[in-house]
Parts: C-alpha cells; structure tokens; sequence
C-alpha cells in the first residue's frame, strides 16, 4: 500500500524533499514508516528519537496502523515563537 | 468567528490589545520579534513553517488550558511565512482580574507554544545562507 | 521630545508598542485597566490624583532604574484625571533580546510604579459615593 | 513666616482643603510644619508615621529647614496603577 510523507521544518533537508510517497507492506505502522524512512535517509535516523509523526490533528504512537492513502506528517523538534 | 490562530506574514499585536472586560484589571502581553542576530550571526529574516491542522489545535489548547490553570483569558496568535528583522511572529494577551496571575499565565502561554506548537524557524542570513534552528522535541500542551 | 510619561485621560496601549528595535526579541506589555469591582462595590470609575512634579520624575526613574538592573529598554506612562471601567491606567513596555529578561524588567516596573510614584486612586461607587483608597507608603524608586 | 501646603490624596479630606496657607515662627522645619498640622487635624495625626512630605521634586525628611514661602507637598500612602 503507499502512504504520503509530509516533511515538515529540518526534516525536508534529511529525506530531501517536502512531500512524497511511500511504499509499504499492508497493516503496516507508523513504527514501520519510519523504519523504511530510516533505512533510507541516515541523518533522519539519527535524529529518530526526537521525531514525532502527526496524521491530520493528532500525533500517533509507533504502534498505530495504517491505512493506505494516509498522510503522515514528520514533526522534528520544534522551534516557534 | 473567531480570527485564525495561526497567520500569514507578520503580526499587528495592536490588534490584540483593543479592548479589556469590564472585569479585568491587569493585562500582560508577550510579543515575540524577529531579531537581526543570532549566536553571533547577522539574520536578516525568518521563514516560519507549521503544520498546520495540529498547529490551530495545539494554540488553541494553550488558551484553554491558561484559562483552567490560571483562571485568566488567553489569546495567542502565531505567524507563519516570510518574516523580516521587527516583525511580530507570535501574540500572547493575558486578560485577568489582577496582575499576578496575568503575568503567570503570559508566561506559562508563550513558554508552551515555544514548545507544543508545530511550528519551525529557518533563519535567513547576511551571506544568503539559511537554516532551520534546533529545537525541542514537541509535547503535549498540559505536559510539564 | 520625548513625550510626557504622566498624561491627562485615559491610555491607548498601542502606541507603545509600535515598533521595536533590530536587537528585540521580546517584548513584555502590562496595561492596567479600571475594573467594575472593589472588594464587592460595583465600581464606575477611578479618578487618578498624581503629584505632578516628583510622578514625572519618579517614573522617568522607573525606566532608568529597569534598564540598569535587566539591561532592558522599558517604556512607562500613568493617566491621570478621571477614568471609567475599560480604560488603561498605566501601561508598562519592556523591549528585550529574551524574553525571561523581558518579564522580569516589565513586571518590576508595575510594581515600582504602584510603590514609588505619587499617585492616588478615588474610586467611584455605583452609588454615587467616592472614596481614595488605601495605599503604600512612598518608597525611592530602587528601595527594595 | 508662610508657607503653603498642598494635600494630596486622602490628605485633602484629612486637612479637609487641597491647598492652605500654614504660619510657622522663622527657621521652622518640615517636622515643625508637620506637628503644626498634626494639632488641628487628628485623621492627619493618626496617620504621620506613612505621611511624606515633597518640595518640587523632591521628597524632603523633617530636618530640612522651610524657605518663607516655601510649598509642601503632603504624600500620603500611594495607590497608583
């Protein structure tokens, strides 16, 4: 199934790129995504502990289940106001 | 309606100081600005990103959560986009009965966004260069 | 010519914060504002009695006793004349390159002002009664 | 000699006038101006302890001795804000 990543802040210099899809096993998870994303972009699984994943309002553990089409968005620590 | 949480381009915070309940005796206010240096680096600019649907949330909750803690009325506003040296990127008005707890909750609201809000500075240099600023891995708005 | 920090009628707390220098961060505001209750009197309105000379002076000292102990440029102005529920009395504006150093500088101030300037709050009653309240004995400007 | 007091904040109700003209023998102090008061206004005599007392721009102890003509400025408790 293919889920979109979304790149937010640091995080589009790490996978280069703002948004793009991802390929992954059905009943894959957000733990899953990230594995595949770590796997591919090493200066994101460097900074994997900090990073959290958001899907619409909501940020979702590792263990939560996707469904194809969804979009997860990256969150790297955050540095507003 | 109620104005957007979270804005395009720089802040008017004039806005934000229009008018004060009949109950309310003390109001503090934080405005935050773009400044024209960082460690030891000319800034020219900030470029605020934001997730959006979880950064209107998340302000969101920092006024409710400043209202249940502190009993004051909070509102807070964020920027996002282009920002030059002097623009305003985020608002906090606390409206209380006294100024202790005005300046308690000010505080308490703009501490939290630095931390529960989605929301992330690439600083724009002298030279041309940009860069995303470090930061803080995001917590929940009631998290200690 | 710096306008007069001690000021016929109510405030308007925009004005002081209109724009802030290139190495300002933070900004921290505190407006005070007449409220519709006392102590369980329904209040109409305050007039502010000030002893023009030394309330002049003594805030003057306020900002230059703050940018002394926080490095902060703080702005102070007090109304005086009579008020009415709504209006800002006095309006303290701390510009700082932090924020921590922003509050402490603009909180110190209002609490200087409301120790060390001559100044006299008459409420007035829904009933039509008038009366100053009590206050505290004048203190110098850097007194603990 | 003359001098002349000013009362402000509750002390106009306690010397019940804003402004009066006050006759002190030559070479009177601030302390003698205020004993002077304290004998005909008790509310002011209960009070002398947080009463200060100002010349132009300046709060002045009850040493300083009074100039014919001289204004006083009386500064009770203050409450602004």
């Amino acid at each position: 199934m293919q889920v979109t990543i979304e790149c937010h802040g640091a995080s589009q210099r790490w996978c280069g790129a703002e948004r793009f899809d991802l390929e992954l096993p059905p009943g894959a998870t957000v733990a899953d995504a990230l594995q595949a994303l770590a796997a591919r972009h090493p200066e994101l699984a460097a900074r994997r502990a900090t990073l959290a994943v958001a899907i619409g309002e909501d940020i979702v553990d590792g263990a939560r289940r996707l469904e194809p089409g969804a979009m997860l968005a990256l969150i790297p620590p955050v540095s507003g106001g | 309606m109620t104005p957007s949480r979270l804005r395009q381009g720089a802040l008017n915070p004039a806005e934000f100081l229009g008018s004060t309940p009949p109950d309310c005796g003390g109001t503090a206010a934080f405005v935050g600005t773009v400044r024209n240096e960082h460690d030891g680096r000319a800034v020219t600019g900030i470029r605020y990103h934001a997730y959006a649907p979880l950064a209107e949330r998340r302000l969101e909750q920092v006024e409710q959560e400043a209202q249940r803690r502190f009993g004051v009325r909070v509102r807070v506003a964020h920027a996002f986009g282009e920002l030059v040296v002097g623009d305003a990127s985020v608002v906090v008005v606390a409206q209380a009965g006294h100024r202790a707890e005005a300046f308690d909750a000010c505080r308490w609201a703009i501490d939290t966004i630095k931390q529960s809000v989605p929301i992330w500075k690439e600083e724009r240099y002298a030279g041309g260069e940009a860069r995303f600023l470090e930061g803080t891995p995001i917590r929940e708005v009631g998290q200690a």
